[in-house]
């Protein structure tokens, strides 16, 4: 049988991040092409409602990825989103909607590798856990 | 302790009427029944003398009416304020939501008020009369005669566990002041991070299904106070509407706890007023309970112009992957 | 299958004219070319882009136009946005049509016609000019009062200069709320205009439409004239979702705008509570 | 009239289940809800459900259509299909009433198919209500819990369920039943009836009259200096709209999912500041408006258009409900308080 391939959405900092994958990709390092890169300003600018978002439309995981603390574009930014994903992490967990699917990552300019690494284990993570049932909706399954 | 009765309250009120320091009070309404009261304004002694009530079912936050109140004419509005009711209105001075000048608050001490939910699933349909006397609540029945029940057993759920007898606000007190509580209310929350994933999930399905998004719970809670809330926004995706389908309710649920998070001052008026009993306190105070885990004590509205915890940040605070365990548990 | 009134048929824009800045109109015929449904002056037409939203609109063609149907609509939100960004060859869904009509085959027959119009108002206005001019024998004088803010702002500026004025005993009355290069003609609002003018209320029927504060001062202006308010009819929007009174959010007192207007007498508008 | 023991409803259950899907209120975690009966499910006698049976025939969402949208065209898919037969067991005398409200609404020209399609299926076994409960007002609206409506009436006395067809299509089904009930003399249910009479008298709005309402009203009722007072504390929610069983208002909304469009009906209410939201304006811009319109259009608008028919049939769930208890029983008496001294 075929590995399950899950479909990941990773929402990647513009200035840390996603140069990050571009390094990556520059590298030629691989990772699932299932991770959809969504680039944002910075990590902080990820409304929780974007990651339910992210379920609803049919992603198996959601990672969040921005500078490493300290390193904020913006100073301050992804010290808020740490806090943020905390709680809203911590709640998804306790509605029942497995913990692994859900991650942050502090991924810099640099560090393609990283990058590449993260991703493959978070794609093999969702994969072992399967289709996402339990923050499904129906009406977006084909 | 001492009682405050009605008659206490519309003789204070009347005074402070009479003095001119308010001319208008904020308080709880007669209804049909005993237990059915509706807030409610009042600018005379007469009608205070035939409509005004307190009891055991004036649990209302008063605190949210300040804000429409506050807007209107110049005088200043008497508001009796429960202890619990006080943090939400420091909540709301925190967040300059209304005009603390603008107000005359009363602090009245609270017993813990009864569930109306709890006395008819355990009297039945067709209660005509509900006294509390030192046997504990009295329901007259029209046809299955009187019944008894125990006081603590009838209150509220928020009463039962209740965080806090102390006034944090008020310009002037009646009665005597209580104590910060050592409550149990995390205890549920605590009991539904024990179970397994998979009890978890069933056990949210199982609340979460029943919502008709009547939108109650958001417009009672006195910390979502925006002009423009973000379920009023027709490209939010779950606009003001009867809920679709199992995700919207989660994502309404999720996202209503959300923002409130840090600010919710576990008032309880959300899941009093459900009328589909879910019990969304307790995503409130898995978001209390977690922020206090993490990041230190905090109640929200014990004082005016604290920061809460996601305003706020500490450059060594924990990585969320390894906050979900702290909070959750290894699984 | 059963008849279903929710559901819409394909509708292809086939022309996109640009009549001011903000209001551009569309022709829409069936995919095989003809016209969607048959209606009377005066009725609407739910419009709508699958997943941008639907929304209620006034027919702004004749019903003696037998090929095609036409609608003038003003950018003002999501849908209308999206419709001023389409081209032409695009598909809508259109369904209708709904609520009552001008009755001018009862009585208005034999009657001058006023009809005042203030910016968009015209839309909804131009299908019974229409029709009233393709059977110019029925009626008698037939007067239009039309203004906007500006010369640009006047809809169907073409079709009022080339064909409307030079028709038999129709008189068309411009003005525009200021001055303007390039423009000769009336300066001033609608109502203090229609009150210049001055009109015999003998044998006359008014219609009027457009913003609200001008239809108040307008309507003010033709009682003073000595108007009965039976003698004026409007037609009136409200937010409608199913077109068949059935959704409820254009229920005013006991009639619902959609199925039981839009078109109302001023008498009739009195019977109802204040609130549309 | 036919007879069953009601220790045998599973029975009943049963063979109604053989030819027809079979809906009834069930106790849940919190109250009783309506739900497609299966084996071991026990009908509950609770008062009032917490949804009414309004959402079997007006759900609170459901699909009206698929859009396909490739390009510049569009494609319309029509997703209506032919409802099964069913039985709803259980409607107390004023949800039954309140099917009636909705039918006016629903079924009058142009019909809406989707309403009508399961409608037309369905077959109604309404439940006279032995205990009322203080919340309850039906009389006010005329309805009788002793004499329920419905295609088939069910009474319920000590252990027995007494089973009477309204309509032919009752009777079409309690032939079906022949085989597991029993005839019972015309009059057997009279006990029951009586002790209903009785106590329905006892009830704390049994004196509620709704005389001061109805058509013609408009102008006398609309401009009432007390709606102030009575909307001042309404949150704007939608519990009363939602628990309601006659509260018909619904949007149409398109919902994108990514391969297609999906144009759905939802419930909405008239309680929403955005209901009649509208790029020109808001006609209803305060909530005393809003508050206005609900009252105004059952107890004055609806009849106006429905032959004097009240628009609430005082099944007493918004006055459980409603967050700040602010309620219909509230509206009548203090608007219709002046006409006591007509």
């Amino acid at each position: 049988m075929q590995p399950y391939k899950p479909l990941i959405v990773a929402f990647c900092c513009n200035w840390c991040s996603y140069a990050g994958a571009d390094l990556a990709g520059n590298n030629r390092l691989s990772y699932p092409a299932d991770v959809k890169i969504i680039r944002v300003p910075c990590s902080c600018r990820v409304n929780p409602m974007f990651i339910l978002r992210a379920f609803q439309r049919g992603a198996d995981g959601v990672i969040l990825c921005g500078c490493h603390p300290g390193d904020c574009h913006y100073t301050t930014g992804n010290y808020y989103t740490r806090r943020r994903m905390s709680l809203l992490f911590s709640m998804l967990d306790y509605l029942g909607i497995e913990r692994e699917r859900t991650r942050v990552e502090w991924v810099s300019a640099a560090e393609g590798a990283k990058f590449a690494a993260t991703m493959n284990d978070f794609a093999e993570t969702v994969a072992a856990l399967g289709e996402n049932k339990r923050l499904e909706d129906l009406r977006c399954k084909k | 302790m001492q009682k405050i009765n009605r008659e206490a309250l519309i003789e204070k009120a009347a005074a402070l009427l009479d003095a001119g320091t308010v001319d208008r009070v904020l308080a709880w309404k007669r209804g049909e029944f005993d237990y059915d009261v509706t807030p409610g304004l009042f600018t005379t002694r007469e009608q205070m003398e035939a409509e005004l009530v307190f009891g055991d079912f004036c649990g209302a936050n008063m605190s949210k009416y300040l804000i429409k109140e506050t807007l209107k004419g110049e005088g200043k509005v008497l508001v009796f304020l429960k202890p619990c009711d006080t943090y939400s209105f420091n909540q709301l001075l925190t967040e300059h939501r209304f005009d603390r000048e603008k107000v005359y608050a009363v602090g009245i001490p609270c017993e813990g008020m009864l569930s109306v939910t709890a006395i008819k699933a355990a009297a039945g349909d067709g209660i005509s009369k509900i006294d509390v006397t030192e046997e504990g609540v009295v329901v007259e029945t029209l046809f299955d005669g009187t019944k008894v029940f125990g006081h603590d057993e009838m209150l509220a759920e928020r009463c039962r566990n209740c965080k806090s007898k102390r006034h944090v606000a008020y310009d002037e007190l009646m009665g005597e002041e209580g104590e910060v509580l050592d409550s149990a209310r995390f205890d549920e929350v605590a009991k539904i991070e024990a179970m397994s994933s998979e009890e978890r999930f069933a056990f949210w399905q199982g609340e979460l299904s029943r919502c008709i998004r009547c939108n109650a719970c958001r417009d009672v809670c006195p910390a979502c106070t925006c002009e423009k809330c973000v379920f009023g926004n027709p490209d939010s995706g779950i606009e003001n509407k009867a809920i679709t389908d199992s995700f919207e309710e989660k994502m309404f649920h999720i996202i209503r706890a959300f923002h409130v998070a840090g600010r919710c001052t576990d008032c309880g008026e959300c899941s009093r007023v459900c009328p589909q009993q879910i019990p969304l306190h307790l995503l409130n105070r898995k978001f209390i309970k977690d922020a206090n885990n993490l990041w230190g004590d905090y109640q929200a509205g014990e004082e005016v112009g604290s920061r809460a915890p996601l305003v706020d940040f500490d450059f060594d605070d924990m990585e969320p992957g390894e906050a979900v365990i702290k909070n959750g548990g290894e699984q | 299958m059963i008849k279903e009134p929710l559901m819409p048929v394909i509708g292809v824009v086939t022309d996109i004219r640009i009549d001011t800045p903000d209001v551009r109109t569309f022709r829409v015929v069936t995919p095989n070319g003809e016209k969607p449904f048959i209606h009377k002056p005066g009725q609407c037409a739910m419009l709508s882009m699958p997943g941008v939203g639907e929304a209620m609109f006034s027919i702004t063609s004749s019903p003696t136009n037998t090929e095609f149907m036409e609608f003038s609509i003003k950018k003002c939100g999501c849908l209308t946005d999206w419709l001023h960004a389409m081209e032409v060859g695009q598909q809508v869904t259109v369904r209708g049509p709904y609520g009552n009509a001008f009755p001018v085959d009862t009585e208005f027959t034999g009657k001058d016609m006023l009809f005042i119009a203030g910016g968009i108002g015209l839309a909804p206005l131009r299908s019974v000019i229409n029709y009233c001019r393709h059977y110019r024998d029925r009626y008698g004088r037939i007067d239009i009062v039309y203004g906007s803010r500006t010369k640009d702002d006047l809809v169907d500026y073409n079709e009022i200069i080339t064909e409307w004025i030079g028709d038999d005993d129709v008189h068309v009355h411009l003005t525009i709320d200021r001055e303007q290069e390039g423009w000769d003609g009336h300066v001033g609002f609608v109502p203090s205009y229609v009150k210049e003018l001055g009109f015999s209320t003998e044998n006359r029927i008014g219609i009027l439409c457009g913003p609200p504060i001008m239809i108040k001062f307008t309507l003010q202006g033709l009682v003073d004239m000595g108007f009965e308010k039976s003698q004026i009819y409007t037609t009136l929007e409200m937010r409608m979702k199913c077109g068949i009174g059935k959704c409820g959010r254009c229920n005013v007192g006991s009639k619902y705008i959609c199925k039981d207007g839009p078109v109302f007498r001023f008498d009739e508008l009195d019977e109802l509570p204040d609130e549309y | 009239m036919r007879a069953i023991s009601y220790a045998k409803l599973d029975t009943l259950f049963a063979k109604i289940a053989e030819t027809h899907g079979v809906y009834l209120p069930v106790e849940g975690k919190k109250g009783t809800d309506y739900k497609r009966w299966e084996q071991g499910d026990v009908y509950s006698t609770a008062l009032n459900s917490n949804r009414s049976p309004k959402d079997i025939f007006f759900p609170q969402s459901e699909n009206l259509m698929d859009f396909k949208v490739e390009g510049k065209s569009i494609e319309i898919v029509d997703t209506r299909s032919e409802s099964e037969d069913f039985v709803i067991f259980g409607v107390r005398a004023c949800d039954v009433k309140s099917i009636e409200v909705l039918d006016r609404v629903f079924l009058k020209e142009p019909a809406d198919s989707y309403y009508e399609n399961r409608r037309s299926h369905a077959v109604i076994m309404s439940m006279a209500c032995t205990k009322p409960a203080e919340t309850c007002f039906c009389k006010t609206f005329g309805i009788d819990p002793a004499e329920p409506m419905g295609d088939i009436a069910c009474w319920v006395d000590g252990e027995v369920l007494y089973m009477n067809a309204n309509t032919e299509k009752g009777e079409a089904l309690l032939e079906k039943l022949e085989g597991i009930t029993e005839e019972a003399s015309a009059d057997a249910a009279d006990t029951a009836k009586a002790l209903i009479t009785e106590r329905m008298a006892k009830l704390p709005l049994a004196a509620l009259k709704a005389d001061a309402f109805g058509a013609g009203k408009t102008q006398k009722y609309f401009d009432h200096p007390a709606w102030a007072e009575l909307s001042e504390a309404c949150l704007g929610c939608g519990t009363c709209t939602y628990v309601c069983p006659t509260c018909q208002c619904y949007d149409i909304k398109d919902f994108n999912t990514g391969h297609g469009v999906k144009r759905f009906r939802c419930w909405d209410s008239c309680m929403y500041s955005d209901f009649t939201q509208m790029s020109a304006g808001q006609p209803r811009l305060t909530q005393l408006e809003r508050f206005r319109q609900r009252f105004m259009h059952k107890l004055v608008y609806y009849p106006e258009n429905n032959d004097g028919m009240f628009s609430c049939v005082g099944c007493g769930r918004c006055l459980a409900k409603c967050p700040i208890k602010m309620n219909i029983a509230k509206v009548m008496k203090t608007i219709g308080k002046e006409n006591d001294n007509d």
